[in-house]
């Protein structure tokens, strides 16, 4: 499928020139062309900030919401209507830190959309405070003598809560983020990629040289073995990339609930059955 | 010889009360009595003191009273525990084996009853629920026939050899209360009415979650809070057989959020919750008002602020719901007086929300969800489950602007189009925006819908002479204490005018008003919340108020006097 | 010849408005004139157009007017984003070369200026906003050395060569503007007083934070949000020097109730949040309310609802502010109508919060944070900073039933005694309670507190003739426009009536109200939410509305001509 | 110290007879009774629930907050005054639910507080809703099919976030209980003890019985070994108990923030300085 299906007639971007939410944007785009999902098949979920403004610049369904909850929206519109592909993306300080609690138990409710968080370690539409990923030492207006708690560490957050699907990929390599984004996609289940993303006006520590010189590919990594995935998960010293851990074994939430074990029909398509609900009010009646 | 009457069970939580109340209202029902039961308990899950107040009467009863004609202690500390409500003429029917407080017999008037004896020879103590069960059986003279039965059903589940001791149980409870009535220590005839068997006994719990069901609600996310809960609890029983999703969220910012993405997909979503997580949902709410996606909340209420009184009752979130959510955009709040309003309501409450892709609160309380009594069984041959989603085409704008502020509301996969909504101002396709003239065109747009409502709303019933002088106002769950208070009063100069919609106020209550040459409001809150938004809207002031705020509803006869206090 | 001047500079974000802006209020301060600046921006960091506004007077400027004598476009369609506040007579200096939109010369005083070419012989093409600052200081025939020492000043942190090559700029930049003078293309002279230069240059954003170190607050927990982050971040920057603990909070939850705890172990705290991260902080208002704990919220409104316009203006959360929090407790809010106003009125917030223990709300908006004029030295002679602990003893009771309602605080560790406080309903001691006699002492006992409110009100400020007849009344930020404009009308017969204190409504004000013959609102909101608090307390409906709710706040003349309007 | 300086008088404790609560406040009672601490120094703060009722039973200084709220005050109470000693406790659903993001950020900031909960894998004052802690399979009124999210892992996360104490024990195991609470409580810095609490009225599943053949302690098991604790965290066919994690580097949130790095005075018993903030007020003449 041609990529420019998803373009946007004539708009005008909000992001500065040379962030690294560009080619985020493009690989997206790649990805789901290649996928071959349709615009009216696909919900783009997003929070506020500059990563979760993506949704406007994509030609598909959009539900921007709330800074801090695009998660629980994406899981009740995956739960309503399986049919739809649906991706929940937003920046880390959306997802980790205001929606930190619907980070850890939509991890454990498994729904089958893909969570993209444009990782930039910095809060960038409210002018560069720190964001809960925001590397130890990093100055701010608000951190003015630098960052001292300890970064949120997303990737071991999820393999401690034994996540479906669990990746980091950085912005400046679209080929091997286009392939994990399509791999996160396929999974059934919740699959968390955490895209490393240079933010060029806030900060200026992580940069993508920085992200170049400070990151490497995971190589004969066994996804399936959660241990050595928590291993390199929790590792600083240089950032590995790629896919962490998989548990393909997890029915998802949509299988779980039970609603669609008889018929796929989505929600939108059924109708209360009246008459079970007759029966149900004359139990009143009866009374046991 | 009075032919309403009022039985009290109080005890400590877990020892039975519950299953003793079961069974009675059941029994009565079955036996033909009109039955009202409500409760009020500690929050805590074993120990304190509990009561539960049973009335049967010939007629409909539907009202809490103070009035105790029969109590049953069954814990040191009960009798205590009501003494305020216990008259000369009550009887206390106390097992003096088990309950040893020592009771001033001149202030009172105790009967014993072996309880625990008769089932400690049956076989086991448990059984004494069952025996005094049988007692107040006896005591009406119903058909031992009808108890057993019940009694029998009641237990199916359980071993043979249980059931029978039951059944014994209930039988030695029966002779018992039918002595008592022999030696003529006491006596009662209440009239019944076949048809009351044939009825319904529903909860406002209850009423609520079946109201939901009608209106086609297939999706509910919510965090457990008294007293909410319950409509949960119900939905997720019912949600295999009406394919309802039933989720519990981590907290009520994600059961808001949650709710508010099913409407989106096309679902008809619900959240049911009380004040203080209903704040965490406020934020969500100013969401729903600017995607202009419908969305249902059952707020039950409880006293505040904070914590409060977990599991007492009271009105005091009516401004709340009023004012919550942050920028400016319509809403409903329906306040059900009753059982078959909540049914109802609840179940326009999502056709409406839908209509006008707008917030819909269901306001209750605590003694509301708690209460229930027997009604004519439900009518749904009108139910109509109205779906306002339309099939979207190519160039499909979510936010077109219409003359009534109403836009065509599509959804994602159903359909050519695309479904952009935006938490941002936003144009008409749902994207962001900085157009600062089409910030006002979708302010107005959004307000306008609140003139629609003002035509729609529901018009609060009066009740009494329409050439009345004095006027008691009420809404939401005091409609039959008030009822039955007025009725009382036995004035031919007054009548009461109770709200089920409090907002958009209807237009008219001004009339209403402007006619009574009095008018007391009644509220179950310290600072006459509805009071206030009357004024607001009508720049009447009514300055004679009752209002009750210790975290219980009113008793008829309380309010009966405060109405006579003032009329007099 | 006028001597109030307003120079518009309008460009992308990130072009260096910002540092144009910035020198030159600086500069026009030095020079003795009065300045007042104000901005208005998207949401974004780059690209976009904002422009930004400064106002020069002889007299004192403290208003946002739409008119420009003078723009300066730094951007392509920058013109254009302005288009309706140019008139025949605004004069724009327009780099040619760089801005190469077409214009119409017939409708617009174009001057073309080579700020860039300038720029560039100096050596560089950014040093075309010095050139700019350079400019119009010469057109002021502001001495070229003061221009010159502050800019000299603003590089110092620079190397010496871009020092010396802005120095440079500006010279070349003041040339321009002389030569301009000279060749009589353009002629002001506005008059400048000698005071100014020793008086401040302050925002509301700077007042309020100001305002929070000399109330002694000494902790702040907060989560960003425009447009109230600025007091965050100008106390992070202070933390060191005041002691002050500056923690950026994972959520708005978790702001609201560390402040609460930091209050419980005696700090003084606050929040600074906006309507959406405010509705997250509600739950743990009415945990305030409850525990009776001191807080101070600092709410800069946005317009809503959701994520609304998160960079603009809009006084739309009063309701929230009013009935957030579920439950019933007393609270107060403020709203500071000057950069003086802030600066008192949050110092004495921190006061009122612990003397009453209760929530205090200084609400402001965005128009009120970016703005900022030159203004007399802050007096803090008398500052006050009432701290109400006492010590405790051994057998200290927190809520002790007293008669005002007010119980003397301790906090943990200072004293004998121990400090309880719970969500719950409590007893005097703080500990949890089912007793619901008590739980109506409480609830009286804290509903008491607001009686003392009533009687300590900030009475709202009348400017005008005492024999009004016509009166204007707003609140909050719209202060000096109002000011402003009720002047230009130049009529005796009407006066205005500005509130600082909105909640306890102060009783003054149906008195004022009823002395005129015409009483007009002015609100940055769509539904007129003051005017519905004033009919609430004081039953006089107002029915002359002038409402603005596109994300600006008025500008004079628009202000000026509504009122004309409606009063000819 | 004589733990009775903690007793109430005469109190109506509001758990139901055979509670793993009463264990606990026992427990509780003697650990900080035996490292001497007087009631006017130690503060308790709790949210609501079952667990989160204990304050009222144990006379003290008590912030009895929000659902979900224990830990934000708990930090500001310590920040404020490091002097006192500061306990948020409260119950599984209430800190691991409701309360979730603060249990990461709290993690994060490592405030000098012991952080205890009371883990019955159940909502007890609701009525028996499933926890996060819930086990697969839990049947309750609302999960009528039985609980099929995977269990919130509490230890595994904090690790995972390097928590600078990481504890588990057993309210039926009085002594190693205690011990462990004493070290919690001496540990400087953030310190999670989860307590398996049998909820005897609607816990049917994870009884005393149950948590005892369970679990057993961590023998032989370094604490310092980060890699192995979250081995130990992750184990679910035998449930550890012990101390698994200890990092003994980490600076307190207090000794980052540097308000007490010159003097240690309480906020409470400071004043600002006027005679700065005139200074700070005539930099708005001077204006750089
Ligand atoms: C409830 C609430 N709180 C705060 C904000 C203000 N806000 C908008 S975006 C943002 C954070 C942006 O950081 P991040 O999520 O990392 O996205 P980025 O801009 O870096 O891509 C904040 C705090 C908001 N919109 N809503
Ligand atoms: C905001 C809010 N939501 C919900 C509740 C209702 N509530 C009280 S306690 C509780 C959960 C109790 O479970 P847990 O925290 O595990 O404590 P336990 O009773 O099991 O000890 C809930 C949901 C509340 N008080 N506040
Ligand atoms: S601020 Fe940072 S993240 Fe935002 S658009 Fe600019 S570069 Fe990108
Ligand atoms: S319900 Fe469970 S947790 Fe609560 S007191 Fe009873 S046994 Fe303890
Ligand atoms: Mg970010
Ligand atoms: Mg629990």
């Amino acid at each position: 499928m041609d990529t420019q299906i998803f373009d946007m007639a004539n708009i005008d971007i909000a992001w500065c020139p040379g962030c690294g939410n560009f080619p985020i944007l493009k690989i997206l785009k790649q990805a789901v062309a290649e996928l071959g999902i349709e615009p009216i098949n696909l919900v783009l979920v997003s929070g506020i900030g500059q990563a979760a403004k993506i949704p406007h610049y994509f030609k598909t369904n959009v539900f921007n919401g709330l800074h801090g909850r695009a998660l629980p929206p994406a899981t009740a519109i995956k739960a309503a209507n399986p049919a739809l592909t649906v991706i929940a993306e937003s920046g880390d300080g959306d997802m980790y830190g205001e929606g930190g609690n619907h980070f850890l138990h939509t991890i454990r409710r498994n729904p089958d959309i893909t969570n993209i968080v444009h990782n930039n370690m910095v809060y960038g539409l409210t002018k560069g405070q720190a964001s809960p990923t925001s590397q130890k030492g990093f100055k701010t207006p608000v951190q003015v003598n630098g960052v001292f708690l300890e970064p949120f560490n997303p990737l071991a957050v999820a393999i401690a809560l034994d996540a479906s699907f669990v990746a980091r990929c950085f912005a400046g390599d679209a080929e091997q983020t286009k392939e994990i984004i399509k791999n996160a996609i396929k999974h059934k289940g919740y699959a968390l990629v955490d895209i490393f993303q240079p933010c060029v006006s806030f900060n200026k520590l992580n940069t993508y040289q920085w992200f170049k010189e400070n990151t490497y590919y995971l190589e004969d990594h066994d996804p399936l073995d959660r241990q050595r995935a928590f291993e390199k998960a929790i590792q600083t010293d240089e950032l590995p990339l790629g896919i962490f851990y998989i548990n393909p074994e997890k029915p998802s939430f949509e299988e779980n609930i039970g609603t669609y074990q008889e018929k796929q029909t989505p929600l939108y398509r059924r109708e209360p059955d009246l008459q079970k609900l007759c029966n149900l009010v004359d139990k009143f009646k009866i009374l046991i | 010889m009075r032919n309403d009457l009022s039985i009290v069970l109080c005890g400590q939580a877990g020892q039975g009360i519950q299953t003793v109340e079961y069974l009675l209202t059941r029994i009565f029902k079955l036996a033909g009595y009109n039955v009202f039961a409500t409760k009020e308990y500690m929050s805590r899950i074993r120990g304190g003191t509990n009561s539960t107040e049973i009335r049967i009467s010939s007629g409909f009863v539907r009202a809490s009273v103070s009035r105790i004609d029969i109590l049953i202690p069954l814990n040191q500390g009960a009798v205590q525990h009501v003494e305020k409500r216990i008259s000369p003429q009550t009887i206390i029917l106390v097992d003096k084996e088990t309950i040893t407080d020592d009771f001033d017999q001149t202030r009172h008037k105790f009967i014993d009853v072996p309880f625990t004896k008769t089932a400690s020879e049956i076989g086991n103590k448990i059984y004494s629920n069952v025996v005094a069960v049988g007692t107040i059986a006896g005591l009406f003279g119903i058909g031992l026939q009808t108890a057993s039965e019940y009694v029998k059903q009641f237990f199916s589940a359980k071993s043979d050899d249980v059931v029978q001791k039951n059944l014994a149980a209930a039988k030695e409870g029966f002779n018992l209360g039918a002595g008592l009535v022999n030696s003529s220590k006491i006596k009662f005839d209440i009239r019944n009415d076949a048809d009351v068997k044939n009825q319904i006994l529903l909860s406002g719990t209850e009423a609520v979650a079946l109201g939901a069901i009608a209106g086609g609600c297939n999706f509910i996310s919510a965090y457990p809070m008294s007293p909410s809960t319950g409509v949960l609890v119900f939905l997720a029983r019912q949600a295999k057989d009406f394919g309802i999703i039933a989720e519990q969220a981590e907290d009520e910012i994600a059961a808001m959020n949650m709710a508010i993405g099913a409407w989106y997909a096309g679902a008809r979503a619900m959240v049911t919750t009380s004040g203080g997580g209903f704040a965490l949902m406020t934020e969500g709410l100013s969401l729903a008002g600017m995607l202009e996606s419908p969305i249902v909340i059952h707020l039950a209420q409880r006293p505040g602020p904070a914590t409060g009184l977990p599991t007492r009752t009271e009105q005091a979130d009516l401004e709340l719901a009023l004012y919550a959510g942050h920028g400016e955009f319509p809403r409903i709040i329906l306040t059900p007086g009753n059982i078959e309003d909540a049914f109802y309501l609840t179940q326009k409450a999502f056709n409406l929300a839908d209509r006008y892709q707008i917030p819909v609160f269901i306001l209750t309380d605590q003694y509301f969800m708690d209460s229930y009594y027997n009604t004519a069984c439900l009518d749904l041959s009108d139910i109509n489950i109205e779906k306002h989603i339309i099939k979207t085409d190519v160039d499909y704008k979510r936010y077109k602007l219409t003359a009534n502020g109403i836009s065509p509301r599509g959804i994602p996969g159903f359909g050519e189009g695309l479904v952009v909504v935006d938490s941002d101002e936003h144009d008409e396709a749902g994207h962001i925006t900085e157009d600062l003239d089409l910030r006002v065109e979708m302010v107005d747009k959004r307000l306008k819908k609140l003139e629609l409502l003002k035509d729609e709303t529901i018009p609060p019933e009066l009740s009494g002479p329409d050439d009345y002088k004095n006027l008691v106002v009420c809404w939401g769950s005091t409609y039959n204490i008030v009822r039955e208070a007025v009725k009382n009063l036995g004035r031919d100069d007054i009548a009461f005018l109770h709200f089920r919609q409090v907002y958009p106020l209807p237009n008219e209550t001004s009339i209403y008003l402007q006619k009574a040459q009095r008018t007391i409001i009644v509220e179950n809150n310290a600072t006459s919340q509805f009071a206030k938004l009357i004024k607001l809207h009508t720049g009447i002031d009514i300055k004679e108020k009752i209002l009750k705020y210790n975290g219980l509803s009113f008793y008829v006869e309380e309010l009966t006097e405060k109405l006579n206090d003032l009329l007099n």
